[in-house]
């Protein structure tokens, strides 16, 4: 019987091991697994390579987890954000290394590595200091630049609904990365607000077909990231 | 051994009922038009199998019957097909990207032939009055993980198809895993076409006189026919 | 005031003239737009390059407009199906080209043609004759052809429910090519069962949204491609 | 012509305003983080107007009630948004789909430097010390049809943002079509720069002087101007 449902955070993502390619969902606070980062501080593999859009917020989240000293490279477009504080003072010290990429060929890199598609060509940023040393080639006179697609050992993912297939839906703008991120990694992890018995999913309405996801963690009310931040907290707490 | 006149091999059924052997539990599986379509009906008991039909289904259930019948519900083959629960609907790009991405874990395919190497020809006969009509073939072969073959062992003018090398354009390859036919069960490896097993009253000098490419015994199956 | 929603097939497709690249969704007859291309015999426009998965069935809808001669060249994966006699015979007189891609190749052509990839690399192929003259090139020891994305003028589509934004749901395995060709289009035209109120598809449902609709008819009872077939019929009636 | 010491140009809100003048009936719109953000609250009567936020919805309505606040529907700038109706949600590769794929119209961004030739950056100082961080910047400048810039037309400290050649690294080579600052709306042309209305009270000399690039004038606004 396929039944991809974990009875804890802490058991979903005992698995990710030092050194290991972790996506993790989320445009700010909308989509990321708050819960699964917790769960992966109190386990504390290190020297991972985080691929995100952002850096997280306050010292909660992925900011605690980069505090934690468990990253040592970021792939992401926007490593600041209004209470971003933790990376950009390891950044600065030379503790965490960066790799800056523009957010729509963040996003199909993704999509490109889950799909199969080794690289693909793009004219976004053709002629800015991000497309220096990479190659170009012109097609129809516009010129593009070769990138590459990204795959992870994991991905960690937040969703609304999911069932014991994997079949998940997401809540409004709380997709983003998610669905992309499922298709990519070798191992994906999600937290669920709730899990439905198989069908309750309509098979139209389905975002994220459960062949994608690897194992599901039911967190009924996950937490609110802004109201943390707002609080000051910290994790561990 | 038995004489040449009496029924030699398996049955059709029995072919998709071995080849539904392999597949394991939770596998995610696509299954080529024609004979392969049999396997589904085989699934061991205790075991959940999840079909994939590269038009745009996961989670493809039997036929329906005829009075239920949807044309907009349909598998690769265009026939009538059900959604079990727990299955989605989805788009062209991203059926593929589940084949192309190494998401499905098996797929069994028919083949025209099929080389000592795991080379696959399946897709036309390079006639030059053929129509060339590719489908999803190219893709499933270049994208899913293991690659059952289920096929007649020879042709209907007994041509062999398990065959040296393929004259046939290829569909992939060094792509076959494995072959299921009414004769034997063969695997293809690194060293050659290995008999998994031997259909009922088919010898291994049978096997092999009906069979153009070089076979090998595993050491163990050798020894268990002695 | 933005509504989408055109009278008739027949305005719809007005616009589409001689030497056209048109891309009609389908597989086999699920998703096939019949009545937008019964207009598009009606209208007459020819030398027309079609890019579909299959050539139709028996006498009418896609191979219909094969045989009234109006298309001078098929991009598609299977241009033979049970009942499909009109391309091979055309095909076989040497009166129509031919360009066979794998299906998935198709769609990844179709939808990094409306995504803004000019190319891309896959695996698919590599080794076989549609791969002969194509540019290779390996990636981590897996060899991949570079294929471009495929870009229509006009894309004919059959979708289930649709808004006057041009927002779509599709029915079944007729989702099929409809939302990747939405995108790969300049101009996409869509028949649906049914238009519905602004709102009345739930945001989170949208399969197509309506930035990729340009217009939108409503073809309240879509004709039964299969069953035309048995009847034997032929378009024009 | 009125006199230095009296308040001249337009408003943010004025600004924001001739912007929204610019955008057409049922054009699909991507607005930028800060001042572009003003260009939704002016919709010309009788328009409507389709914003697209790049993390994943078309259809972006007003900021919400504080009570209404959904920390998971929420716009580019991470601020709390609502959904129209006939709004849609969709996943990253999706949403840049329809930025790369050319099928949004507008984009309205913040300029840090605007050159003659359109080049603009709007992403990183270059300094050092600041954090790179470039979001969405680039993928919008590459794949909107038309874009504008909404700026001051000077820093704080009375620099040009309107230059020959752009110090800060680049956000796109030659993207920009149109600039709204408060002192005039400038169009990008192969030919250069041309000023294509002046604010309240500002002349074209005064205008030249606080612009590090090169200014031309229309034909017809010469005149009008004489």
């Amino acid at each position: 019987m396929i039944n991809k449902i974990i009875p804890s955070a802490a058991e979903a993502v005992a698995e990710i091991g030092d050194g290991a390619t972790v996506m993790i969902g989320g445009f700010g606070e909308a989509g990321s697994p708050i819960e699964l980062i917790h769960a992966l501080i109190d386990s504390g593999p290190k020297n991972l390579t985080v691929i995100s859009n952002n850096t997280g917020s306050g010292h909660i989240g992925l900011a605690a987890l980069i505090e934690n000293r468990q990253v040592g490279k970021m792939i992401c477009s926007f490593p600041r954000t209004a209470n971003s504080k933790v990376f950009p003072e390891l950044y600065h010290n030379g503790e965490i290394e960066l790799e800056l990429v523009p957010q729509g060929t963040l996003a199909e890199r993704i999509r490109a590595g889950g799909a199969g598609i080794p690289a693909f060509y793009t004219p976004t940023s053709v002629n800015t200091p991000l497309a220096e040393g990479k190659e170009t080639r012109v097609f129809d006179g516009l010129t593009c630049v070769l990138e590459y697609g990204l795959k992870a050992d994991f991905s960690l993912v937040k969703c609304h609904r999911a069932d014991r297939y994997g079949n998940l839906t997401y809540n409004k703008t709380a997709r983003n990365f998610g669905p992309i991120m499922c298709t990519a990694a070798t191992t994906t992890i999600v937290q669920t607000r709730k899990v439905v018995e198989l069908g309750e999913i309509d098979p139209e309405i389905v975002v994220t077909p459960g062949i994608f996801v690897q194992k599901v963690v039911e967190i009924t009310n996950p937490a609110d990231e802004s109201k943390l931040v707002a609080e000051e907290r910290r994790y561990p707490w | 051994m038995v004489s040449k006149d009496e029924k030699m091999g398996w049955s059709v059924s029995e072919m998709a009922q071995k080849a539904a052997l392999d597949i394991p539990d939770g596998a995610y599986v696509n299954l080529g038009i024609g004979m392969p379509e049999l396997v589904a009906a085989f699934v061991p008991e205790g075991r959940e199998v999840i079909y994939h039909t590269e038009n745009g289904l996961l989670g493809m259930g039997p036929g329906p019957d005829p009075e239920d019948e949807n044309p907009e519900l349909i598998n690769a083959g265009k026939k009538p097909v059900t959604a079990i629960p727990g299955s989605c609907f989805f788009h062209h790009a991203d059926s593929f990207t589940m084949i192309r991405g190494r998401h499905i874990d098996v797929c069994v395919l028919g083949a025209m032939q099929v080389s000592e190497e795991g080379d696959l020809a399946n897709w036309s006969t390079g006639a030059p009055n053929a129509i060339p009509a590719v489908g999803g073939a190219m893709d499933l072969v270049a994208g899913i993980k293991t690659i059952f073959v289920i096929s007649r062992h020879n042709t209907k003018t007994g041509d062999p198809k398990i065959v040296k090398k393929c004259t046939y354009p290829l569909t992939g390859k060094a792509v076959v895993d494995r072959i299921y036919t009414d004769l034997a069960i063969l695997d293809v490896t690194k060293d050659g076409l290995f008999v998994r097993e031997l259909g009922p009253g088919v010898t291994f000098e049978y096997l092999q006189e009906h069979t153009e490419a070089t076979l090998r015994r595993y050491p163990e199956t050798a020894s268990r026919e002695s």
